[in-house]
């Protein structure tokens, strides 16, 4: 992959450092989906459950 | 005069209204009574074309609401808990510029009327902020009838008035049904309404569930009514969701 | 809760296909770049990413008109699906040109019409999510949200427009031109791939977004039902 | 038709005069505004050759800021009292309510800014007087509170109230304050008309979008 050329700058570093923050931010937006679907089930679940005693 | 039919008012998801029918003839001064929260000051807003129904027909005076609103807003006069006035204009401008807004043929002699109606002539160059609420509140009025219509709504009138202010309003509000207006309020107090309306109709669940003629009813029983009245919704509510099971 | 749509699982599989894809062509098929070497790789994600930004501008845009048309409380859902999608991809998309702009303009921060924008963009999305916050009644939140989110669409392209003519009239002294560079056929290609790939991210992320809507929706009616 | 101006011009005399009673919106904006000058004044610590570069910044800047306190005033003074269902009861138009809501608080940006460009120019012994410059004070004022009047309609009726207008109006503006500064200094400091015509262009354009658009969505915002 890596061509050791003389021509360009040594970038590596900002690279790797913008590709963290693009998947990071990607990643924590996914988990923080994942985080509140999750509690609203735990709700739905805990609110049917009253809905059924009640009646 | 006005007609519902059917009326539905959810805000988000929540229902306030719920089917509600509700009919008042010409003339007629209807008390519309119900805890709080039980979706008067809904219903009233609907009618007062201030608020949107969800479903449903609404019609006052043969217009229908919310599309012909326009001609909805020249028959209704509206008394609310709010006074309506700006406090930093005098009580005769506070009437100009709503007459300026009704677009009135004769503002002055009308105004001058009025005045004298609600018992502020001497008060007129007086600016509204210096009033004692009773006397906003009469002004109010002045300002909900001074286009004339045949259609009033009152919605808390006594709200945070004293006993001689809420006498002198009473006052006002009778000379002001007397005119043959039909006349929808809104009270929680029980004794008021009693005095005033020729008709009672208890609002609960978002439905009106009870409804009685002034002749039908004794004073003294009109409390024992409301409160039969909120039982049965509350017996005929918890029946209804026992059904579902 | 409704079942997964099948569509939805083919949608996610060629998503996660599409992206895994796309991740490899920009570091095993784009060549190095001749001037800027490897931060020249951020590049297209990070206009991939502000396209998403962007994209969900417009459907929230949309949405909201559609929303005052048909009083249909989904399209609020939608609405607000978009502007949450968006403002993250444009907060990637700005801190990643940011850090691609400190080695080829020296600078973390220019005043770039495009970067610009995009900040103001954000704050517009900040605004509308604060707007929302500030109001109890769901259909009036429903409402106002449309009603800026119109706004917001209307404003931006004049922003940009403004600040372009502001910064032709004043260049920009630091570092001008290193930006431009000729892309070659490979990089072209994983250029509009990129593209191609965050387009279905978004409308993959769209989709669960809504359905998250819609389930809050679920909980918040049977809330009400049992309060009653 | 002729209702719709009797109502219009009813909401700004009303405005008018219930502002020449009280005087509490004017004093606010007028003492605020002297105070961003002072403020920039000694913040800046302006030499005469900066001052001169900047001049055009500071004054839309205070425009901005006294406006955000004038737009909120007079959009609590309808919501405070329930004055705003009182409008909207009126058999008239909504967009009467929203022109003359706007047009009174132009009024008082007017005032505000027939203040301010004296004591500045006195201030920094510059004259700000040119019509070029009137020009574009009027048309900034414009785009300004169109936007403002509609969005201070929807921050009163939210929880955060005041603090929530120059969040929302801010990032909305910023086309008007951007041309507003560069077409201020430009006739300040006598550039080609060729050079100013585009900042003019893109205030003019966008006084008639932002018009348009608040008298199209205004209905949304009034009624429930």
């Amino acid at each position: 992959m890596l061509l050791f050329d003389q021509g360009p700058i040594e970038t590596t570093n900002y690279m790797i450092l913008g590709y963290a923050v693009i998947f990071g931010v990607m990643l924590i937006y996914l988990v923080s989906l994942y985080l509140r679907r999750r509690r609203l089930k735990q709700d739905l679940q805990v609110f049917e459950e009253i809905d059924k005693k009640g009646q | 005069m006005i007609a519902v039919r059917k009326l539905v008012k959810r805000f988000g998801l929540k229902a306030v209204l719920r089917g509600l029918d509700f009919e008042v003839a010409p003339g007629e001064f209807v008390a519309l009574l119900g805890p709080n929260g039980a979706g008067k000051t809904t219903f009233l807003r609907i009618l007062a074309s201030l608020t949107r129904p969800t479903l449903g027909e609404v019609r006052i005076g043969g217009y229908r609401l919310p599309h012909q609103a326009a001609a909805v807003r020249r028959l209704l006069g509206v008394v609310s808990h709010q006074p309506l006035l700006y406090g930093d204009l005098t009580a005769e401008e506070n009437l100009v510029f709503f007459a300026r807004m009704y677009d009135l043929p004769e503002p002055h002699r009308r105004i001058a009327e009025v005045l004298d109606l609600v018992g502020l002539a001497s008060r007129r160059r007086d600016l509204v902020r210096t009033f004692s609420r009773g006397m906003q509140q009469r002004l109010a009025i002045g300002r909900a009838v001074l286009h004339d219509p045949s259609v009033m709504l009152f919605d808390e009138p006594h709200t945070g008035l004293d006993q001689d202010a809420c006498t002198m309003l009473d006052t006002v509000l009778r000379d002001v049904a007397a005119r043959g207006r039909t006349v929808v309020m809104t009270s929680h107090d029980l004794a008021r309404a009693g005095d005033l309306a020729t008709r009672f109709d208890v609002l609960s669940g978002g439905v009106v569930c009870a409804s009685v003629q002034r002749s039908q009813v004794q004073p003294d029983d009109l409390l024992a009514f409301y409160r039969r009245a909120l039982e049965d919704a509350r017996l005929s509510k918890t029946a209804s969701q026992g059904a579902v099971v | 809760m409704q079942p997964k749509p099948r569509t939805l699982q083919i949608l996610d599989l060629v998503t996660v296909l599409f992206f895994l894809a796309a991740v490899g062509m920009v570091f095993f098929y784009a060549p190095l770049e001749a001037v800027m070497g490897q931060v020249q790789r951020v590049f297209y994600f990070h206009v991939a990413t502000a396209w998403v930004g962007m994209l969900g501008f417009l459907v929230a845009a949309i949405a909201g008109v559609a929303y005052l048309v048909k009083q249909d409380r989904k399209w609020d859902i939608v609405g607000l699906s978009a502007v949450e999608i968006s403002l993250v991809f444009f907060f990637i998309a700005i801190v990643s040109g940011s850090i691609w702009a400190k080695p080829s303009w020296g600078t973390w921060w220019t005043w770039e019409p495009r970067l610009t924008t995009a900040a103001i963009v954000e704050l517009v999305y900040a605004a509308y999510l604060l707007l929302r916050q500030g109001l109890e009644d769901p259909e009036r939140r429903a409402r106002f949200g449309a009603v800026y989110a119109i706004l917001g669409f209307i404003s931006v392209p004049l922003t940009f427009i403004s600040i372009r003519l502001f910064r032709t009239i004043h260049p920009v002294v630091v570092g001008s031109g290193a930006a431009a560079f000729d892309m070659s056929p490979a990089m072209l290609q994983t250029f509009l791939f990129s593209l191609w790939t965050f387009s279905l991210v978004f409308a993959d992320l769209l989709w669960h977004r809504i359905r998250l809507g819609r389930l809050a929706e679920r909980v918040e009616a049977l809330k009400l039902k049992i309060n009653d | 038709m002729r209702a719709f101006w009797r109502a219009l011009w009813a909401i700004v005399w009303k405005d008018l005069a219930a502002e020449v009673r009280s005087r509490e919106l004017l004093s606010s904006m007028l003492v605020f505004a002297l105070l961003v000058i002072l403020v920039f004044d000694f913040a800046l610590v302006l030499d005469v050759k900066a001052r001169h570069s900047v001049t055009a910044g500071v004054l839309w800047v205070t425009f901005a800021f006294a406006g955000t306190l004038g737009l909120n005033r007079s959009m609590a003074q309808e919501k405070d009292r329930g004055c705003m269902d009182g409008l909207l009861l009126a058999p008239v138009d909504r967009s009467a309510i929203y022109f003359g809501k706007a047009i009174g608080n132009l009024f008082f940006m007017f005032i505000v800014e027939a203040v301010v460009l004296p004591v500045y120019s006195l201030l920094y012994n510059t004259n700000l007087f040119k019509p070029g410059l009137l020009l574009v004070v009027l048309l900034g004022s414009v785009g300004y509170v169109a936007v403002g009047t509609l969005l201070s309609a929807m921050a009163v009726q939210t929880r955060t109230r005041d603090v929530l207008l120059p969040i929302l109006l801010f990032p909305l503006v910023i086309p008007v304050l951007i041309a507003a500064v560069n077409a201020s200094t430009a006739f300040l400091q006598g550039w080609e008309l060729a050079e100013i015509s585009p900042w003019i262009n893109l205030l003019l354009g966008y006084d008639v979008i932002f018009i348009a658009g608040a008298f199209m969505v205004f209905d949304y915002i009034v009624e429930e």
